[in-house]
């Protein structure tokens, strides 16, 4: 076999024929499909309403019910929705074997420092530099340097002020890695005000009487 | 509990600190003072230019540690509450407060982590169109002029992270409170009394000297000796009475004493580098 | 959703279990999916028999079958087998959805990130993953990848070198889109060409960076 099966049914506009490739729900689905298999970014469902001639809603409907038919199946694909569109990636259970394929070797993981400076800016954007380093205590030119070249961080804008410092906010390229649709997606940071017994803890650390 | 601080340039006095208070749980006057200006010192280094207000802001915090620390290491003599002390108090709240803060993005950074060693489980699809639709394709490269990709090439390449100078392997510990209080447990255990002029009229440096100071007062602090000072800048008489079990360097007083080794190693490093 | 279900068993050498991803055939199935869903290039039957742990015989058989199923199902991709290997492609029933797509929806421009890949391919061939990786200080795979296969960039060699990485260099192709004769009619760097030597210097400056 040089290619499986090359029929030549339902393009766009084409009326829905009975069959395999019959119903019109089936034919959205796998014109869906098809349009994922050639995509190399994610495509957003308006796209997505465009090309099929339905409503948005139906295609957030049709790809979520796709998705948990993939999930439900036990495929190796999975149809997730990051960065503001639908996208096929490999499903997390065989990284194993992906990784063996592309041989990317792990790519290299940011530090605690790093991190904890993404989360600045990804809770605070636009951020200057002087409101990062403040929050961390120290400059922070260093790591935000590295996360711009990491792609997880862009200059956004300037502040209006005196000074008109460089604002940074977080990319497309962020939402992408860390597998989420839009920025409203990130966990509320209420959640990580530490606890009241860390903050007595902590403040039992900072008192200055002579310990015993 | 022993532990070492392995400095990062990147990783600012607040990580530093909240590191070791949270995670490794140690006491404030354990925490190496040096560590944190030395990283301060290195990203200092690395600026082009000198930020005042990252400096002012660092020296604030560093005043609080110190005066913190002194008064933790030095026993209570006087108990009275002193107006100073209500400076204190605010400057302490001020550093909780950034605390608190810098807990809160901490906890944040490591839910990204998570988000993201979930995410990077899964390999998006990026084939693109395969060759049947080649014609229909737009070429990337439409557009991109000669000039276009040798700035993308001059940018790429002059866009590098400095590579970091490794400051670590500057300090030198001649020699730590760990282990001078190691020795000191079995000298002052067999001699029982001495005076610190004699303690230390072997020590090649002020270092030495030093180190064996905190030493001493670690052991007092801890109630293993006691101390004795006659007239004011008179000799100072140290004598053990920790019973005769401690003469073991290796006993529980010794380890819960590592902890200071830190210290001492800090003021070590500091006074070398002056 | 942000993400559509991850579970996490059957990586390689995993003993398949009981539930969704049963069955050992329908562990070694998704895997083929898992595998062909990134790569960019046909997968030959040796190399996913390697990944797989199982005979050529097997893979090229599960892949039939595979094939068949979609083609059944009425998927809008395809498991075809092509220049020696396997690929996903989009079903040729579907390609008036996939024509408009690529007409009107793919990225009609390099990112910035995919340019300076290229340029310093073009300008340093032949380099390595590693060294790409290591220049623009963020892991170049994802970027190299799209670059092969839009046929700018390919394979051209073999480090002497342990490891043996794979070299790459510009295409004939990307010479023609840009109107070169030859490598040499690029128009020269000016400023600061790192050697080797502070390549490799980058490269281990950037090693430490790693989690605390």
């Amino acid at each position: 076999m040089s290619d499986c099966g090359q029929s030549s049914e339902p393009g766009p506009g084409t009326e829905a024929q009975s069959g395999e490739h019959a119903t019109r729900a089936r034919v959205a689905e796998a014109a869906v499909e098809a349009v994922l298999t050639v995509a190399s970014e994610p495509v957003s469902a308006r796209l997505l309403a465009e090309l099929l001639e339905m409503s948005v809603e139906r295609v957030e409907t049709l790809c979520r019910e796709l998705a948990a038919s993939y999930e439900e199946e036990g495929r190796g694909f999975s149809l997730a929705r990051v960065a503001g569109g639908y996208r096929l990636q490999s499903h997390g259970a065989y990284a194993g074997y992906v990784e063996r394929f592309v041989l990317d070797g792990a790519p290299s993981k940011l530090s605690a420092a790093a991190l904890e400076t993404l989360a600045v800016v990804a809770y605070k954007q636009p951020v200057s530099r002087a409101q990062l380093s403040a929050i961390r205590g120290v400059n922070a030119d260093g790591v935000l340097r590295l996360l711009v070249a990491r792609g997880y961080v862009a200059e956004v804008g300037r502040d209006r002020g005196p000074g008109q410092a460089v604002l940074f906010g977080t990319t497309q390229g962020f939402l992408e890695k860390l597998g989420l649709d839009t920025l409203s997606d990130l966990p509320p940071l209420s959640g990580f005000v530490p606890s009241a017994d860390t903050v007595e803890m902590l403040e039992r650390a900072l008192r200055p009487e002579t310990g015993t | 509990m022993a532990y070492e601080v392995k400095t990062q340039v990147y990783e600012g006095p607040f990580d530093m600190l909240l590191r070791l208070i949270n995670e490794q749980r140690v006491e404030l006057y354990d925490v190496r003072l040096s560590e944190i200006v030395d990283a301060f010192l290195a990203e200092i280094a690395g600026l082009e230019r000198f930020d005042l207000e990252g400096a002012t802001e660092f020296l604030l915090i560093a005043a609080i540690l110190v005066e913190l620390k002194s008064r933790r290491l030095l026993p209570d003599l006087e108990s009275e509450v002193r107006e100073e002390d209500f400076a204190l108090l605010e400057e302490r709240d001020y550093l909780l407060s950034r605390l608190v803060e810098c807990t809160t993005f901490s906890a944040a950074g490591r839910r990204l982590f998570e988000l993201e060693s979930q995410a990077s489980k899964s390999y998006p699809r990026i084939a693109g169109p395969d060759e049947r639709f080649e014609g229909l394709a737009p070429d990337l490269l439409a557009g991109v002029s000669l000039d276009d990709l040798r700035q993308a090439a001059e940018r790429a390449l002059a866009e590098r992270p400095k590579p970091r100078v490794e400051i670590e392997h500057v300090l030198v510990d001649e020699v730590t409170v760990a282990e001078v209080l190691h020795s000191l447990v079995q000298v002052l255990g067999r001699l029982r009394a001495i005076t610190f002029r004699d303690l230390t009229a072997d020590a090649r440096s002020r270092n030495e000297v030093v180190v064996h100071f905190l030493g001493i007062l670690e052991l007092y602090k801890q109630g293993l000796v006691e101390l004795d000072q006659a007239v004011t800048f008179g000799d100072l008489v140290v004598t053990w009475v920790g019973g005769s079990g401690h003469a073991d360097g290796d006993s529980a007083a010794g380890q819960d004493l590592v902890g200071t080794a830190s210290l001492g190693g800090s003021l070590a490093g500091m006074e070398y580098r002056g």
